[in-house]
């Protein structure tokens, strides 16, 4: 039973990536790929990976599902164009033969993976009792690789203040996106109503959990961002204007504290981002809470988008 | 076949899917989609192989695993910031054609910006 | 049960994939975005479905997140067709 | 007692997935956008509604349960919001209702 699902699933997802890329309106291929971010969640089930799962549940359902398809809306008619460039019958050739000579070696090294294969799992279970920590994922994002956590946080701030770059001249400084018209007894209302509570509850709990169980503030994070972005989209608030300071200070916060703890360990326990021994839990729960407002800033921000408008609302 | 395998070979057909797409279609949307689908390729090879290090009572290597939650969120950071590049290009340019020789239209009104 | 559950899960996820014959065929938009909707609940019920086969508790909280954002994009559809 | 359980258990799933298999159908066959829409909402509620039923004996623990009822709840109401603003889009882009 298991090997028809697992079989049936690759199946739909090999299909949905091939509709993704030859269907002929860039809408039609969006909700196509929509469909496969859905299905990659139960990839990750089947995987093992819960906490991967998570994400990919709050990012590829949630998130970028919003994104493309306001981009594919935006963009309705410039498909004709784009075909007119389409590249002749040799390059598409060529492009096919890379295509399946890369898949081919990569199809090979899957199939002489060693045996056993090569795990760390035994060395995070052997240190993890240091951490205090009982998820063993949060324990490499926060412990034995928190550098390349702390880089994330920093990347994300680096790809908002790149969007934000993106802004006009005479609109800097204003808010992001466009205004949205509000309608008291609206449906979108009534969803931005009731929705957001519940959401905002279940994003608290998944990152609460996150510490022994899957989860964590980057799925935490992301649920709240679409949460606010449900109430932005039915025009119940608004997207606060980029110059604010309260704004700017908390989207800094987070890799800031994260800096700040690293600097602790570098003087109290001989390395950057080392953990003086017993303050481990602690401090990796100070980071987590810092870093989950400025998660939840800049998701939601970076899904609005380039300022296209002054300060006034 | 062993589900590790079967999502690694799955994961190998995504990773040559995207690149075809990646380079034939000319649209910035559509490379934007291949793009992602190149991704997820490879996240699911990562996620395949962490899947095989299943030990001392773990579904999988937890290491791949916890750098797979970073790669998806900085994926998407990717995304949100090529697709606000695109929109940015569509406003400006009037078209969204990213050929280095094509007719330059309402060239004349993005001085004002 | 256990494989009565995973069965359960491969026949409506096969159900639904099915349903995106319609995200091929449209014809309009509405029609892809319902596909979109139909998979949506259908991956919720597998999900569920494979967490009781597997005895996963966590994957619950799989199922949580997937029903907390399943018309995200249906929402994000709306806005974008009707304008601000 | 435990027998009943499963069978039970069986019996909810079973209808469940045969609402999916319902709503499958519709959305394929039925000749509108509208009829189209109809025909999901079943999956929605029912589908869900009866697999979340079937699974509520099965997951051992007032809290998964109470989570369970909670995911079917919140499926409803993104369901009936969603099929309603797709619903007065068609409208107004004149499809005949």
């Amino acid at each position: 039973m298991i090997v028809a699902l697992n079989v049936g699933l690759v199946a739909l997802i090999l299909g949905l990536a091939v509709w993704a890329i030859v269907a002929r309106e860039p809408f039609a291929a969006v909700v196509g790929f929509i469909a496969y971010g859905l299905l990659l969640t139960l990839v990750w089930v089947q995987l093992h990976g819960i906490d991967v799962a998570l994400t990919e549940a709050a990012i590829g359902g949630g998130l970028t599902g919003a994104l493309l398809i306001g981009a594919a809306t935006r963009l309705r008619g410039t498909e004709a164009e784009a075909r007119a460039e389409r590249p002749g019958p040799a390059t598409r050739w060529l492009a096919a033969a890379v295509s399946v000579a890369v898949t081919l070696a990569l199809a090979a090294c899957v199939l002489v993976l060693p045996v056993p294969a090569p795990t760390l799992a035994p060395e995070v279970a052997a240190h993890m009792a240091a951490t205090e920590v009982g998820n063993p994922i949060t324990s490499v994002l926060l412990a034995f690789r928190a550098m390349d956590t702390l880089l994330e946080a920093i990347v994300l701030l680096f790809a908002l203040i790149g969007v934000w770059s993106l802004t006009p001249d005479r609109f800097w400084g204003g808010r992001p996106g466009l205004r949205q018209g509000y309608d008291a007894n609206g449906i979108l209302a009534y969803a931005a109503r009731l929705l957001p509570p519940i959401g905002i509850v279940a994003g608290i709990y998944i990152f609460w959990v996150g510490a022994d169980r899957p989860g964590g503030k980057f799925q935490g994070a992301t649920i709240l961002a679409a949460m606010w972005l449900l109430v932005m989209m039915a025009g119940l608030a608004d997207a606060p204007p980029i110059r604010r300071t309260w704004l700017r200070a908390l989207l800094v916060a987070g890799p800031l504290a994260f800096i700040a703890v690293g600097l602790v360990g570098a003087v109290r326990a001989g390395a950057f981002l080392a953990y003086p021994p017993g303050l481990a839990k602690p401090l990796i729960l100070a980071i987590e809470f810092a870093l989950m407002p400025t998660l939840t800033l800049i998701l939601g921000l970076m899904l609005v988008g380039t300022p296209q408008r002054g300060d006034t609302p | 076949m062993n589900v590790p395998t079967l999502f690694g070979l799955c994961a190998a057909a995504l990773v040559g899917i995207g690149l075809y797409g990646l380079i034939v279609d000319p649209h910035p949307l559509r490379k934007i989609l291949a793009f992602n689908v190149v991704g997820s390729g490879v996240f699911v090879l990562f996620g395949a192989i962490a899947r095989r290090g299943a030990a001392a009572g773990m579904g999988g290597d937890p290491v791949p695993q916890a750098l797979l939650i970073t790669g998806i969120v900085v994926a998407f950071s990717a995304t949100a910031l090529a697709v606000a590049l695109l929109k940015r290009l569509s406003d400006e340019a009037g078209s969204v054609t990213l050929s280095s020789d094509a007719p330059a239209r309402a060239k004349s009104d993005a001085g004002h910006d | 049960m256990t494989e009565f559950f995973l069965g359960a899960s491969a026949f409506i996820l096969a159900m639904v994939g099915l349903g995106l014959v319609r995200i091929l065929r449209g014809p309009g938009d509405a029609d892809r975005m319902m596909a979109a909707q139909l998979l949506g609940t259908g991956g919720i019920a597998a999900v569920l479905l494979l967490g009781t086969a597997t005895g996963e508790g966590a994957t619950l909280d799989v199922a949580l997140t997937l029903a907390l954002l399943a018309a995200f994009a249906s929402y994000a559809f709306v806005k974008a067709e009707d304008g601000p | 007692m435990s027998l009943a359980v499963d069978l039970f258990s069986v019996i909810a799933v079973a209808a469940g997935a045969f609402f999916f298999l319902a709503g499958t159908a519709g959305l394929l066959r039925f000749p509108d956008a509208f009829t189209r829409l109809h025909a999901l909402t079943k999956a929605d509620n029912l589908g869900l509604g009866l697999v979340v039923l079937g699974l509520l004996p099965q997951v051992g623990g007032v809290v998964a349960g109470l989570k369970l009822v909670c995911i079917w709840l919140l499926v409803q109401l993104s369901g009936a919001t969603a099929s309603q603003l797709i619903a007065r889009g068609l409208r107004r882009r004149g499809a005949p209702p």
